[in-house]
C-alpha cells in the first residue's frame, strides 16, 4: 500500500517538474538558452494568485487568468530587456549569467514587496481527494488536477508546434536560425513567442506548485526549478515528451529514493541516477544525438 | 574588453578608496551604538527581519522613555544572509560604524563565526535566538535569550516521558516519530539531543525521517512511514515554515498524530492565510505566546501589527527581549556610553549574570556565566488557534 | 622573437597589481586608515580571487563550463579543517600545519577533480553544466550528511547521524554532519592569502605559457584538430580540471581557516556559488586572468560597500550585474563602443589581448 | 628518389563503412609509395572525405585494414594515428584561432618535444631549452611557408589564404610520414592556387613527404599529383596514372553527371 502511495506521490511531484520543466526545454529549444530565471517566474505566478486571491478577493478563476497574463507579460519583457540584447554574443554563458542577474532581481524584488515570511496559499483546486481501499490510498484533488493539466499542456504543446503555422516557426527556429530568417520567419517574434508560452506555463506551474505546497515565499521557485531543469536533461533537453518523461521519471525517483534507500541522501540518489543516465545516453533519455561534422 | 576592464580597474580603485576612507574611530557621540546581525535576504531572511522588527520597537520604546540613565539608543541590524563569512563582514562593519553592543546574530553557524571576533574585542553580545550549544561554548561574552538546542531536545524528551501527552487516539503516547532537516544546524541539533535522552524514557522512537534543505516542501514520505510505523506523535525539531507544510500533508493523508515541537514552530499561527485549524493539538515548547493577557506582551503584540501587519512570533519577542536586557545589564553596572568597547563589555558581562529580568519570553530570567539562559520551560498546545499553557 | 617578452611583460604587470596591492594595503592598515571591515574582506577577497583564477582554467583555457566548482572548494575546506582539527594539538607550529592542511585540501580536492573528471569530461557544453552542478550538489549533501568521530579506538564514520557513530563518552565528533566543524584554528590571514593568490596565478599563467597549457588551449579552439595532431585530449582535460579543482581545494582550505566554523551550506558551497565564481570568470573576460581577478574583487566589494542601501541591497546588486553583462557582452553595446574607441580595431596579438 | 618510389608506405584494403544503411565507402583500396603525391577525386559527396575520417580514426572502418609503413593503424585512435606518421588538414579549416600563428606550430611539435608539467610551471633549466629548440623549429617551418612574420597575429586573423598554409604547416610540424590534404585549394584564387601548388611540391621534396590529397581543381591534381583514384558514390571507379585517369571516359561521365 505504502508503494503505492509513494508512487502517486512522486507521479503528482513528478508532474509539477514536468509542467516547468516544459518551460525550460522550450525556451532552450528555441533560444539555446538555460533560462535560470524560470523557477523565479513561477514565484511571480504564485503571488499573483495568492495577491488576488488571498489579499484582494478576486474569483480564484479571474486570478488565474491574472496570473497567466502577469507571467507572459515578465517574460516578454525579461527577453527583451536583459536576453535580447545579448543575442549573438560571443559566449553562451554570457545569457546565463544574465538569467541569474534577472532570478536574483526578481527574488530580491518579491522579498521587499510581500516580506520573508512564508504565506499560506489557497488551494486552487476545488476536488475532493478519492480514497481507496479503505482509505488507504489518498489521492488529493491536487494530484489529479497536476497531472491531467500536465497532459492536457503537453498534448496541445505538441499539437501546437506540429499544425499551426507559429509552431512550425518555432521548429524552425530551433533547427537553424540562419536558415528560418531567410525563409521570411520572424526570429525575433518566435522567440518572444516561445517565452510568452514558456511563462505562461511557468504561471500554471506556480499555481500548481503551491496548491500542492501550499507554502509561498520569495524563494518558493528556485528549488523546483532547479529540479526542473535536472528533469528536463534528464528528457533530453529540448524534447517535449522528453520533459514530461523526465519530470515524472525524476519525481518518482526522489520518492521512491528517500522512501527506501536515505532521506537524506534522496537528492544525491537524483544527482546519481542524472548523471548514470547521461553516462549512458549522453543527451537524455529522448535526446537527439548531435555529432559535429568533420 | 580593454575598455571594460579600465571601466572595472576604475570601479576597483574606487570602492577600494570608499572602504580605506570610511574607516572611523571611537564612539564619541552621545548614544549607545547596538548593532544587530541577522539574515535579511535569502532563504532564512523571516527571522533576521522579525529579530530586527522587534529589537526596533523595544529601541523606539526605550528611546521614547528616555533612553537608559538618559542615553538614546541607536540601533543598526546588518544582513548576514544566513552565512557565517557574510556575517563576520556585518560584524566589522558594525565595528566600523561604531558598535559598543552586539544584538545577535540571529542563527547559529553566524554566531559562532561572530562570535569569536566579538569575544576578541572582549564586546558584550546577546542572542535572541541562535541556539546551538557551541554559540556560548568557549567564551565569557556572548549570552543567549532563547534555551539552546540541548536544552530543547532534552526537555521535549523528558516532557512526553515523564508529563507524557495524550495521542489522539485516547491513549497515552508510546510510539514516538521524528522528522528534522538534516541539513540544518538548529534542528539536527535538537535531534541528536533528544534521540539521546529518548533512550531513558519510557516510550519509543518508531521512524526517523530527515529531508534536506533542497528537498523541503514535500513530506509524503516522511509522514507516510511515520503513519505505517504507527507513530502516535511526531517530534518536529523544525521552524514553522516547513512544518506548515507537514500538517497541510498529513491532514491530506488522513493521518492526525500528536505534533510536539521546539521554540521554532512558534509563529505557526502567523503564517498569512494559513489555516489554523491544521495546527489544532499542536504542542510546542515555547517562551512567547502571542495570545497571553500579560500586559507587556499585548502592547508588544499590538505595536508589532500597527507596524507590521502581523502577529509577532518568538524570534522578534527575543529580540525585544534582548533590547531590555541589555539597558538592565547597562542600568544595573552603571556602564555608561562614553566606556571602550572592552570595559563595557566587562561591566555587562558581569552585570548580566546579576540580573533577572520578566520578558516577553519567561518570566524571572537569569543567566549563568556561561551565558546560558535559566527560565522555566513552557509547554503550550494550541486550541482554537491560540495557545493554552499544558 | 620580440613579442615574447611582452607576454612575460603582461603577467609582471598582474604580478605587480596584486604584489602593489598588497603592500598600499599593508601601508594603509599600519597607519590605521583601513576600515575594519576592508580587513576582514581581506582573505575572503584573496579566496574568491583564487577561485576565479582557477575556474578560468577550466572555462577560459581548456574551455568547458563548470557548475560544480564550489564543491571542490568545500572537499578543500573540510579536509584542511579535518587536518587542522586533529593536528592542532600535535603540530603547534601553526605555519607547517597550515601549510599542511593546504596541501591537503589540493590533493583532495585535486583528487576528487581528476576522479570526477573522468566520467564528465565526456559531455560537452549545457551537458556538461548539468552534470558538474550535480557533482557539486553530491559533494554539499554528502558532507552535510557526513559525521565523524574520534575516540580512543580510532575513527568512526556514519552517513546517517551522530548517535550512529558510537563514540565513547570521551569521543570527540569532528564532522559533525550539518553542523559542519566547529573550532579550526584561524590561521588565514592577509599574507598567506595573498601568498596563494600568487602562487596560483604562477601555477595558471606559466601552465598556459607551457607545451601543456598550449595543448589544453588547443583542445579548447578545436577538439578534432587538436586530436588529429596527437594531442592526448583526455590527459589534458583531465590536467586542466584536476590542477582547477586542487587550486579550488586551496581556496577552501583558506576559507576555513578564516573563520572557526565550517558548514556544508548552500551558501557557502552550493551552486549557487559555483555560479558566482563563474559570473567572475564571464564578467572578467572568459579566459582573461587579471580581468576575472578584478571582478572577483568587484563583485565582492560591491555587496558589502552597499550596506548602506538596507533592503534594497541585493536588489540594485542584481541590477548592477544585468546591466555590467549587457555592456560587457552585447553586440550591439560592444558595437557602439568600438565606434568610440579606434585603438580596439587593430586586431594584433598583444599578450594582453591573449589572455 | 626512385629508391624511395619502390616501398609502399600507406595500404588500404577493402575500407568499407556504413551510416545508417547506406555504404558511405565501400571496398576501398588504394596505396601509396613513398614520396607520391597521390589524388583521391571524386564528385561531391562521393566519400572522399570520410576515406579520409576513417584512415584517421575519426571514424571506425566496419570493415577492412589500414597499414602504415608495414604497421597496422587500422582501429587506432586519432591521437595514436597521428603519433604513427598521418598527418592531416581539414576541408573547412581547423585552426586554434585563439592562439597565435607560432604557438598553432608549437602545438603541432607537442609529441616530439617533452618536458613535464613542472618543469614548464617552474620554468626550470629544461623548459627553457626545450622552448628554445621549439621556437626555432616552429620559426623554420614558418618560414617554409612565409608565416614568419606573422608568427605572433592570432590565427584567426589571418587571411583565408595563410589560414590553409598554417593548417599544412601545424600538421608538418607532427612529422608524419604521410600527409592528407583535404581540399588545400578550395576558396583560393588562381594565383593562390598556383603558389600553393609549388608549396606542396615544395613540401614534398624538402621533407620527403608522400603526400595523398583530396582535390576538386583539376588543374591542381593534374599539375601536381603523379597517381590518382576516383571515387563515386562510396565505391573506387578507377586508379592509375594521372594523365590516364584523366581522360578516362567512365570519369568524364562521372563528372559530367553529377
Amino acid at each position: 500500500m505504502s508503494f503505492i502511495n509513494y508512487v502517486i506521490n512522486g507521479v503528482s511531484l513528478g508532474s509539477i517538474y514536468a509542467i516547468i520543466a516544459l518551460g525550460y526545454t522550450m525556451v532552450y529549444g528555441i533560444a539555446r538558452m538555460l533560462n535560470f530565471a524560470h523557477g523565479d517566474v513561477i514565484m511571480v505566478g504564485a503571488f499573483t494568485v495568492f495577491f488576488g486571491v488571498s489579499m484582494q478577493g478576486f474569483n480564484p478563476f479571474v486570478a488565474v487568468l491574472l496570473s497567466i497574463a502577469v507571467c507572459i507579460t515578465l517574460g516578454i519583457t525579461i527577453e527583451f530587456i536583459a536576453y535580447r540584447p545579448l543575442r549573438g554574443a560571443a559566449s553562451s554563458l554570457v545569457v546565463l549569467i544574465t538569467a541569474i542577474g534577472v532570478s536574483y532581481f526578481l527574488q530580491n524584488l518579491a522579498l521587499l514587496i510581500f516580506g520573508a515570511n512564508p504565506k499560506s496559499f489557497t488551494s486552487m483546486v476545488p476536488l475532493n481527494p478519492i480514497r481507496l481501499a479503505g482509505g488507504q490510498i489518498v489521492i488529493s484533488g491536487e494530484t489529479i488536477v497536476t497531472i491531467l493539466s500536465c497532459l492536457i499542456i503537453m498534448i496541445s504543446l505538441t499539437a501546437f508546434i506540429k499544425k499551426t503555422k507559429p509552431g512550425q516557426a518555432m521548429l524552425a527556429v530551433s533547427e537553424d536560425k540562419g536558415a528560418a530568417q531567410l525563409m521570411g520567419i520572424n526570429v525575433n517574434g518566435t522567440i518572444t513567442l516561445t517565452f510568452a508560452i514558456g511563462s505562461g506555463l511557468a504561471a500554471v506551474a506556480g499555481i500548481l506548485l503551491c496548491s500542492a505546497y501550499p507554502s509561498l515565499s520569495p524563494y518558493t521557485g528556485s528549488m523546483p526549478g532547479i529540479k526542473a531543469f535536472i528533469a528536463a536533461v534528464f528528457g533530453g533537453i529540448g524534447s517535449i515528451p522528453g520533459a514530461l518523461i523526465g519530470g515524472i521519471l525524476l519525481g518518482v525517483i526522489e520518492i521512491l529514493g528517500r522512501a527506501y534507500i536515505s532521506s537524506q541522501l534522496a537528492d544525491v540518489i537524483v544527482f546519481m541516477v542524472l548523471i548514470f543516465v547521461l553516462l549512458v545516453k549522453p543527451t537524455g533519455i529522448l535526446g537527439r544525438k548531435l555529432q559535429e561534422k568533420v | 574588453m580593454k575598455m571594460f576592464k579600465k571601466v572595472l580597474s576604475l570601479c576597483l580603485v574606487a570602492v577600494l578608496s570608499l572602504s580605506v576612507l570610511t574607516a572611523c574611530g571611537n564612539n564619541d557621540s552621545d548614544v549607545f551604538k547596538i548593532g544587530g546581525i541577522g539574515p535579511l535576504s535569502g532563504g532564512a531572511a523571516i527571522y533576521g527581519i522579525a529579530v530586527r522588527n522587534g529589537a526596533q520597537i523595544a529601541v523606539d520604546e526605550i528611546n521614547a522613555a528616555g533612553g537608559i540613565n538618559g542615553v538614546q539608543i541607536e540601533f543598526n541590524m546588518q544582513d548576514d544572509e544566513h552565512d557565517a563569512e557574510k556575517a563576520v563582514n556585518a560584524y566589522n562593519s558594525l565595528k566600523d560604524w561604531g558598535m559598543q553592543i552586539l544584538m545577535g546574530t540571529v542563527t547559529s553557524t553566524p554566531c559562532v563565526a561572530v562570535g569569536v571576533h566579538s569575544s576578541a574585542d572582549n564586546l558584550f553580545q546577546i542572542t535572541p535566538s541562535a541556539s546551538s550549544a557551541n554559540v556560548v561554548k568557549d567564551n565569557d561574552n556572548i549570552f543567549q535569550i532563547c534555551f539552546n538546542d540541548p536544552n530543547q531536545g532534552y526537555g521535549s524528551a523528558q516532557y512526553i516521558g515523564q508529563i507524557g501527552v495524550m495521542g489522539n487516539d485516547g491513549s497515552l503516547v508510546t510510539n514516538v516519530a521524528i522528522i528534522y532537516d538534516s541539513s540544518d544546524v538548529y534542528s539536527s541539533g535538537l535531534y541528536d539531543t533528544f534521540i539521546k535522552e529518548a533512550a531513558n524514557q519510557p516510550f519509543n522512537i518508531v521512524a526517523t525521517e530527515a529531508f534536506t534543505e533542497s528537498s523541503n516542501t514535500d513530506f509524503s514520505v516522511q509522514l507516510q512511514k511515520a503513519k505505517d510505523a504507527g507513530a502516535q506523535l511526531i517530534f518536529l525539531p523544525l521552524y514553522y515554515k516547513e512544518a506548515s507544510l507537514i500538517l497541510a500533508q498529513a491532514a491530506a493523508i488522513d493521518y492526525n498524530p500528536v505534533f510536539f515541537g521546539g521554540d521554532g514552530l512558534d509563529g505557526i499561527l502567523t503564517v498569512e492565510n494559513f489555516n489554523t485549524g491544521l495546527a489544532e493539538g499542536v504542542i510546542l515548547l515555547t517562551p512567547f505566546i502571542a495570545s497571553s493577557a500579560d500586559a507587556k506582551t499585548q502592547a508588544f503584540v499590538s505595536e508589532y501589527e500597527r507596524l507590521h501587519g502581523e502577529i509577532p512570533n518568538q524570534f522578534a519577542a527575543g529580540a525585544y527581549d534582548a533590547i531590555y536586557v541589555i539597558k538592565a545589564a547597562i542600568e544595573h553596572s552603571g556602564a555608561t556610553h562614553t566606556m571602550s568597547v572592552s570595559e563595557l563589555g566587562d561591566a555587562l558581562k558581569v552585570a548580566v549574570t546579576q540580573i533577572s529580568i520578566n520578558g516577553l519570553t519567561g518570566e524571572n530570567m537569569t543567566w549563568l556565566p556561561t551565558g546560558e539562559v535559566n527560565k522555566a520551560p513552557k509547554a503550550m498546545v494550541i486550541v482554537n488557534g491560540i495557545y493554552v499553557e499544558l | 622573437m620580440d613579442k615574447i617578452p611582452k607576454i612575460w611583460r603582461d603577467n609582471l604587470i598582474t604580478y605587480g597589481m596584486v604584489i602593489a596591492i598588497y603592500a598600499v594595503m599593508q601601508i594603509l592598515i599600519s597607519f590605521g586608515l583601513v576600515s575594519r571591515l576592508m580587513q576582514g574582506l581581506l582573505v575572503p577577497l584573496c579566496i574568491y580571487v583564487i577561485l576565479a583564477i582557477s575556474l578560468n582554467l577550466t572555462v577560459g583555457i581548456l574551455g568547458e563550463l563548470s557548475l560544480g566548482h564550489a564543491g571542490f572548494m568545500c572537499l578543500g575546506a573540510f579536509a584542511g579543517a579535518f587536518f587542522s582539527k586533529i593536528t592542532v594539538e600535535a603540530i603547534t607550529f601553526s605555519p607547517l600545519r597550515f601549510f599542511l592542511a593546504i596541501v591537503i585540501g589540493a590533493v583532495v580536492a585535486g583528487f576528487f577533480g581528476f576522479l570526477i573528471g573522468m566520467p564528465v569530461l565526456r559531455f560537452r557544453g549545457d551537458y556538461l553544466a548539468i552534470v558538474t552542478l550535480a557533482f557539486g550538489e553530491i559533494i554539499k549533501n554528502v558532507i552535510n550528511a557526513l559525521f565523524v568521530g574520534l575516540d580512543d579506538r580510532g575513527f568512526h564514520f556514519s552517513l546517517s547521524d551522530r548517535a550512529s557513530l558510537g563514540l565513547y563518552e570521551d569521543g570527540e565528533v569532528i564532522i559533525n554532519g550539518a553542523q559542519g566543524i566547529i573550532g579550526t584554528p584561524q590561521d588565514s590571514n592577509f599574507t598567506v592569502g595573498i601568498v596563494l593568490v600568487l602562487l596560483t596565478l604562477f601555477i595558471v599563467q606559466n601552465l598556459i605559457r607551457s607545451r601543456d597549457g598550449r595543448a589544453i588551449m588547443s583542445i579548447r579552439d578545436n577538439l578534432i584538430a587538436s586530436e588529429s595532431i596527437g594531442i592526448h585530449v583526455t590527459k589534458y582535460k583531465l590536467m586542466a580540471f584536476s590542477i582547477s579543482a586542487a587550486l579550488a581545494g586551496v581556496a577552501g582550505v583558506l576559507y576555513s581557516h578564516n573563520l572557526n566554523n565550517v558548514v556544508a551550506s548552500p551558501r557557502a558551497f552550493g551552486y549557487n556559488m559555483s555560479i558566482m565564481i563563474l559570473v567572475f570568470v564571464v564578467l572578467g573576460g572568459i579566459g582573461n586572468i587579471r580581468g576575472s581577478m578584478i571582478a572577483a574583487v568587484v563583485l565582492t566589494l560591491l555587496p558589502e560597500m552597499m550596506r548602506g542601501l538596507d533592503r534594497y541591497r541585493m536588489l540594485i546588486y542584481a541590477i548592477v550585474l544585468i546591466v555590467m553583462m549587457l555592456f560587457n557582452w552585447s553586440p550591439q553595446i560592444l558595437a557602439w563602443r568600438e565606434q568610440h574607441s579606434i585603438k580596439d580595431l587593430i586586431g594584433r596579438v598583444r599578450g594582453r589581448s591573449r589572455v | 628518389m626512385s629508391e624511395l618510389l619502390l616501398t609502399n608506405l600507406l595500404n588500404v584494403t577493402n575500407l568499407s563503412i556504413s551510416f545508417g544503411g547506406l555504404r558511405a565507402v565501400d571496398n576501398f583500396d588504394i596505396t601509396v609509395k613513398k614520396g607520391q603525391l597521390y589524388g583521391l577525386i571524386g564528385p561531391n559527396g562521393a566519400g572522399k572525405t570520410t576515406v579520409f575520417n576513417l584512415l584517421t580514426g575519426v571514424y571506425r572502418p566496419d570493415e577492412g585494414k589500414v597499414f602504415l609503413d608495414g604497421e597496422n593503424i587500422t582501429n587506432l585512435k586519432t591521437m595514436d594515428i597521428n603519433k604513427a606518421g598521418v598527418g592531416r588538414t581539414f576541408q573547412n579549416i581547423r585552426l586554434f584561432k585563439k592562439l597565435s600563428v607560432l604557438d598553432n606550430v608549437k602545438v603541432g611539435l607537442h609529441n616530439r618535444y617533452h618536458y613535464n608539467t613542472w618543469e614548464g610551471i617552474f620554468r626550470l633549466p629544461k623548459y627553457r631549452r626545450i622552448e628554445k629548440v621549439m621556437n626555432e623549429e616552429a620559426y623554420k617551418l614558418l618560414k617554409v611557408f612565409d608565416l614568419e612574420n606573422e608568427a605572433d597575429y592570432l590565427a584567426g586573423n589571418l587571411p583565408y589564404g595563410k589560414q590553409r598554409k598554417l593548417e599544412i604547416a601545424r600538421t608538418l610540424a607532427t612529422d608524419p610520414k604521410l600527409l592528407l590534404l583535404d581540399e588545400p585549394a578550395a576558396g583560393m584564387n588562381p594565383n593562390e592556387t598556383k603558389e600553393l601548388m609549388e608549396t606542396i611540391r615544395f613540401v614534398r621534396d624538402e621533407f620527403e613527404m608522400t603526400i595523398l590529397l583530396i582535390e576538386h581543381d583539376m588543374k591542381l591534381v593534374a599539375g601536381i599529383c603523379e597517381e590518382l583514384t576516383v571515387l563515386n558514390f562510396g565505391k573506387t571507379l578507377m586508379s592509375g596514372e594521372t594523365n590516364e585517369v584523366l581522360n578516362d571516359s567512365r570519369v568524364i561521365t562521372a563528372y559530367l553527371g553529377e
